[in-house]
């Protein structure tokens, strides 16, 4: 059988399902950075998937300015979790309801 | 965990650069110390206590296991202050070959600091050369007394015997040995960039601030001050001797490192003119058989090679033993300096600061 | 045939791991389900011919990023549970149903048996450029079409870098 | 068949079983020779001159009770040092131990694989790494290797970009990430890359003995400081495990260093047909040979210098090594640019 691009379309959406369940279901914002993260990954797998289909590397080469914006996402991110958890003492997503502290 | 609240960490009882059983409790904010307290008595034996217990002659044997990598040092400062209650005379002979045996002593007990401060602050090498010097003092006073680390060296009045044939001789082939050992530790560490990275700038102590905090020897010789029990109040041949009491600068680690190392030096000077003009003559002055000194007290301090050793001693003039025996252990009153030194400094900086002060435990708890 | 086989050990690799990120409580757990979770994604790039993307992916994903993560996992060390408290408005019952109706929309299209393979030409981009090899035509794209994109890329982790001391430090 | 499965096999299996009896014959020559420098003798009692002392370790610490602490993740506990031992294995699939030779009647290379990002796969292998460190000092539930492992993934961390950016110099130069290209680029430039990249090549030494936490750089491992770091709560095989694990990282180091600075399996002057003599020797050895002198370099390193500060190894890092390798990194670029 051979694999075709809906089979990277069907993981990809799989993964990105998964990631969206984990956004919304967890509390735990670091959890639910990494959904982001799985998220971010899902779409990578869709990108390659069709740049092998296609001979065609641009979607590579968006892949890698995906990878880029998740480090800037997650070095961001972490800092603001690390502040809200001084100020806190907590992740928890449902705690996080003001705009300043 | 690290930015939000101080983190409490247990240095010791059981810890490798502790040297003994020495317990640090670290109030960390991150990899800084807040604040330290010093939690000794691990090795306490209670020896004051018992040289109450003990005749004159046996308590010897006890100062032995005081600092037990300078024991004959500890020997001697006893058996002066007996000598100072009895008032008698020592043999010039006896004086001599006490200072020959106390600046052996004290570069073993350097041999073995700078061995252990080089390793706490990972230099493995200089450890293994240190310990190979000092093996040939403790063959020296092997030779001299049968014993290696606890020699019970020292009788009140004198020496329990004349020296070996020969063995000034070999005291002398020693010191020339020892002269280019000390220039290859100094190669090894004193200009390696890491070395004074590590410690210059670390545990600067102003020489008032030092007298304050009770410090003494090395760690306060280190801070500028020029205090030393031999030049100040000389004791044994050291009157005789012509030396130098190195003082050094900032009052930091380097600068007590660097007054130690000179202080090899200056033993060396002074054990090539003792062993040279070492007089002929008895070698146990007029002791009565009995040892019974007549009611009183007396202090008498010698500088043992981690500072000022000093015995208190009061006799009541009927029993065969001491009244009150006391010790000034000079690691004891360093000890008390370092929470001052380590605040504020890294966890890292704590273990070269506790090798720079040079405790013995033994000394510690007594 | 292999190619199959590969493809349904990796993807199953990938989606177990995901569930485990999203529902396992110990959040140390969760960051190294993370990370096996990325390792076979990378296998999937290697399957896929993109080696240059295989590796960034561990040693951007995998050596940096999920590292911050399991930083500061570490440190915050949690006196109580993190999901203790939960917020009266939230939707989850929302969130599970839009979940679901994309897992039927995905079933249909399983079932609908649109699972052939389409004739796509090979485009042109891959011909015209001067180089060969995986890393090389990354390489040549990014520096040549993508080149404004790419800078833009370095702004923004520089920016980030900087945003991320500000949050982090606590005196600035 | 053969070419494809067989050939390929057999070489990981000797890659795999040399590279672990050089790993445990590591631990002997770094006794040795550390103990001939201190004047002392080293192992002497298993075997003659203690050349079986590897052995009698390995049987120890299989026979020792594997003791996992109470508190400790039991599952990570378990899992980190088969994570920190395992990328320091993989990296041997691309390193080139020689050149492509006649064996047996057949091609045979002297590498398992040439792949065209090999570099990279060793930088990102090995910084997967890491997390063996981060995790058996968090798995062990315990102060002293907590901070052990922040300290190394920190230091970790900080020293790869130094070491990263030193070797994509090297790439400049050669122009191939494939570990075989950058050998035959040496050659075909008639210098190894040493001579062309100094600075790169210091930088790489440094920051490889801050990657492999070796003195001066072992605070992760600090025994004076830490207690021994990471590993503290570790015993029997999981910390031979550990150990190990860093003795093959600086195999893997030095044969990297070999390969991109020292000409990897070329003999000296491998373009001066005068010495065709030195020919005699086998490539392979050759490569041998100049890696045991980086690990001989290591140990000697060891011990000679004190360990420094975490401070002053984060300010090495980050201001000197750092700032120093994109320095190069950016004339390595320009004098490329403006000569060929």
């Amino acid at each position: 059988m051979p694999i075709t691009p809906t089979h990277y379309m069907l993981l990809s959406a799989a993964l990105f399902i998964i990631g969206v369940i984990g956004v919304m279901v967890r509390r735990n914002i670091i959890i639910i950075f990494m959904s982001i993260e799985l998220i971010l990954n899902a779409v990578n797998i869709n990108l390659v998937a069709f740049s092998a289909q296609l001979h065609n590397v641009i979607g590579q080469v968006f892949a890698i300015f995906v990878i880029a914006v998740a480090a800037a996402e997650a070095a961001v991110g972490l800092g603001i979790i690390l502040a809200f958890y001084r100020n806190k003492e907590s992740v928890n997503i449902d705690e996080m309801n003001l705009m300043r502290w | 965990m690290f930015d939000t609240s101080e983190l409490v960490i247990n240095m010791g009882p059981q810890h490798p650069s502790t040297h003994g059983v020495l317990r640090v409790i670290l109030r960390l904010d991150g990899e800084k110390v807040v604040d330290a307290e010093v939690v000794i008595g691990y090795l306490h034996r209670g020896i004051e206590k018992l040289s109450e217990n003990r005749n004159w002659t046996q308590i010897v044997l006890l100062t032995d296991r005081m600092d037990y990598v300078a024991a004959a040092t500890s020997n001697v400062g006893y058996c002066e202050t007996v000598e100072k209650l009895l008032n008698v005379e020592v043999p010039r002979r006896a004086q001599y070959v006490r200072t020959i045996l106390m600046e052996l002593q004290r570069i073993a007990s350097h041999c073995l600091w700078v061995g252990t401060h080089a390793m706490d602050i990972g230099a493995m090498t200089v450890f293994l050369y240190a310990f190979r010097e000092r093996e040939l003092i403790l063959d020296l006073f092997e030779e001299f007394c049968g014993a290696r680390l606890t020699y019970n060296s020292m009788r009140i009045g004198g020496l329990p015997q004349d020296i070996p044939p020969g063995w000034d001789k070999k005291v002398l082939a020693f010191c020339d040995i020892m002269d280019g050992k000390i220039d290859e530790y100094e190669t090894l560490l004193t200009h390696n960039r890491i070395w004074l990275e590590r410690t210059k700038g670390i545990g600067v102590i102003s020489g008032p601030e030092a007298i304050g905090l009770g410090l003494c020897g090395p760690a306060l010789r280190g801070s500028g001050v020029a205090r030393d029990v031999r030049k100040d109040e000389p004791y044994s041949a050291y009157a005789e001797m012509d030396f130098d009491v190195p003082v050094g600068v900032q009052g930091d680690t380097y600068d007590r490192y660097l007054v130690r190392m000179e202080e090899f030096r200056q033993s060396l000077r002074i054990i090539r003119q003792a062993t040279q003009g070492i007089p002929e003559g008895p070698i146990v002055g007029k002791v009565p058989r009995l040892i019974k000194p007549a009611a009183g007290e007396t202090y008498h301090a010698i500088e043992s090679p981690k500072g000022e050793l000093g015995y208190f001693i009061v006799s009541d003039g009927k029993s065969t033993n001491p009244y009150r025996f006391r010790v000034r252990p000079p690691s004891f009153c360093n000890l008390q300096g370092l929470p001052r030194l380590v605040r504020g400094h890294l966890v890292a900086d704590v273990v070269a600061l506790i090798g720079s002060i040079d405790i013995v435990l033994g000394e510690v708890d007594r | 045939m292999l190619q199959a086989i590969a493809f349904y050990t990796i993807a199953a690799f990938i989606l177990g791991f995901a569930v485990l990120v999203v529902t396992t409580k110990d959040t140390v757990h969760s960051v190294l389900f993370l990370v096996l979770d990325f390792l076979f994604v990378a296998a999937l790039y290697v399957m896929l011919n993109a080696q240059f993307l295989a590796v960034i992916q561990i040693l951007v994903y995998a050596g940096g990023i999920v590292v911050l993560y399991l930083f500061v996992v570490m440190l915050v060390n949690l006196k109580r549970p993190p999901e203790a408290h939960s917020d009266p408005h939230r939707m989850t019952k929302f969130g599970f149903g839009l979940a679901a109706a994309v897992l039927i929309e995905l079933g249909a299209i399983l079932v609908s048996g649109y699972m052939k393979a389409p004739a796509v030409a090979a485009t042109a981009t891959e011909a015209s450029m001067p180089v060969s090899g995986n890393t090389e035509q990354v390489g040549w794209l990014l520096y040549t079409s993508y080149l404004i994109p790419f800078e833009i890329a370095s702004m923004l982790l520089l920016v980030a870098m900087i945003g991320a001391i500000v949050l982090a430090k606590r005196e600035l | 068949m053969i070419d494809q499965f067989l050939i390929p096999l057999i070489k990981i299996l000797i890659v795999l079983n040399a590279t672990l009896v050089g790993v445990s014959y590591m631990t002997l020559l770094e006794r040795k020779v550390i103990a001939w420098v201190q004047s002392r003798l080293g192992p002497m009692r298993v075997g003659p001159q203690g050349v079986l002392q590897p052995i009698a370790d390995a049987v120890k610490l299989m026979l020792k009770e594997d003791i996992t602490p109470t508190k400790a993740d039991r599952w990570v506990f378990t899992a980190a040092p088969v994570i920190s031992m395992v990328p320091a294995l993989i990296v041997y699939a691309v390193i080139p131990f020689g050149p492509t030779v006649h064996l047996f009647g057949r091609d045979v290379s002297l590498y398992i694989t040439d792949v065209n990002v090999g570099l990279l796969y060793i930088v990102s292998v090995a910084s997967v790494g890491v997390y063996g460190i981060i995790l058996a000092g968090y798995a062990s539930n315990s102060k002293f290797p907590l901070l052990a492992s922040l300290r190394a993934s920190a230091q970790l961390i900080s020293y790869e970009i130094a070491v990263t950016m030193t070797l994509v110099s090297v790439i400049l130069v050669a122009g191939s990430l494939s570990m075989v290209s950058i050998v035959n680029a040496q050659y075909n430039s008639r210098v190894w890359f040493g001579f062309v990249q100094p600075v790169a090549f210091v930088i790489f030494f440094i920051g490889s003995l801050a990657e492999t936490n070796r003195a001066p750089f072992d605070l992760p491992e600090a025994e004076q400081e830490l207690t021994g770091g990471f590993h503290t709560e570790y015993s029997g095989m999981r910390f031979a495990l550990f150990f190990l694990a860093e003795y093959a990282n600086m195999i893997v180091v030095s044969s990297v260093a070999t390969t991109l600075f020292f000409g990897g399996w070329l003999r000296p002057f491998p373009n001066v047909s005068a010495l065709h003599f030195l020919g005699v020797v086998p490539s392979w050895m050759w490569f041998l040979i100049k890696s045991f002198v980086f690990l001989y370099i290591f140990i000697w390193v060891r011990a000679t210098l004190p360990r420094y500060r975490y401070d002053q190894l984060m300010r090495l890092g980050w201001k000197v090594l750092i700032p120093l390798a994109i320095a190069n990194l950016v004339v390595t670029g320009i004098v490329k640019v403006m000569l060929f």
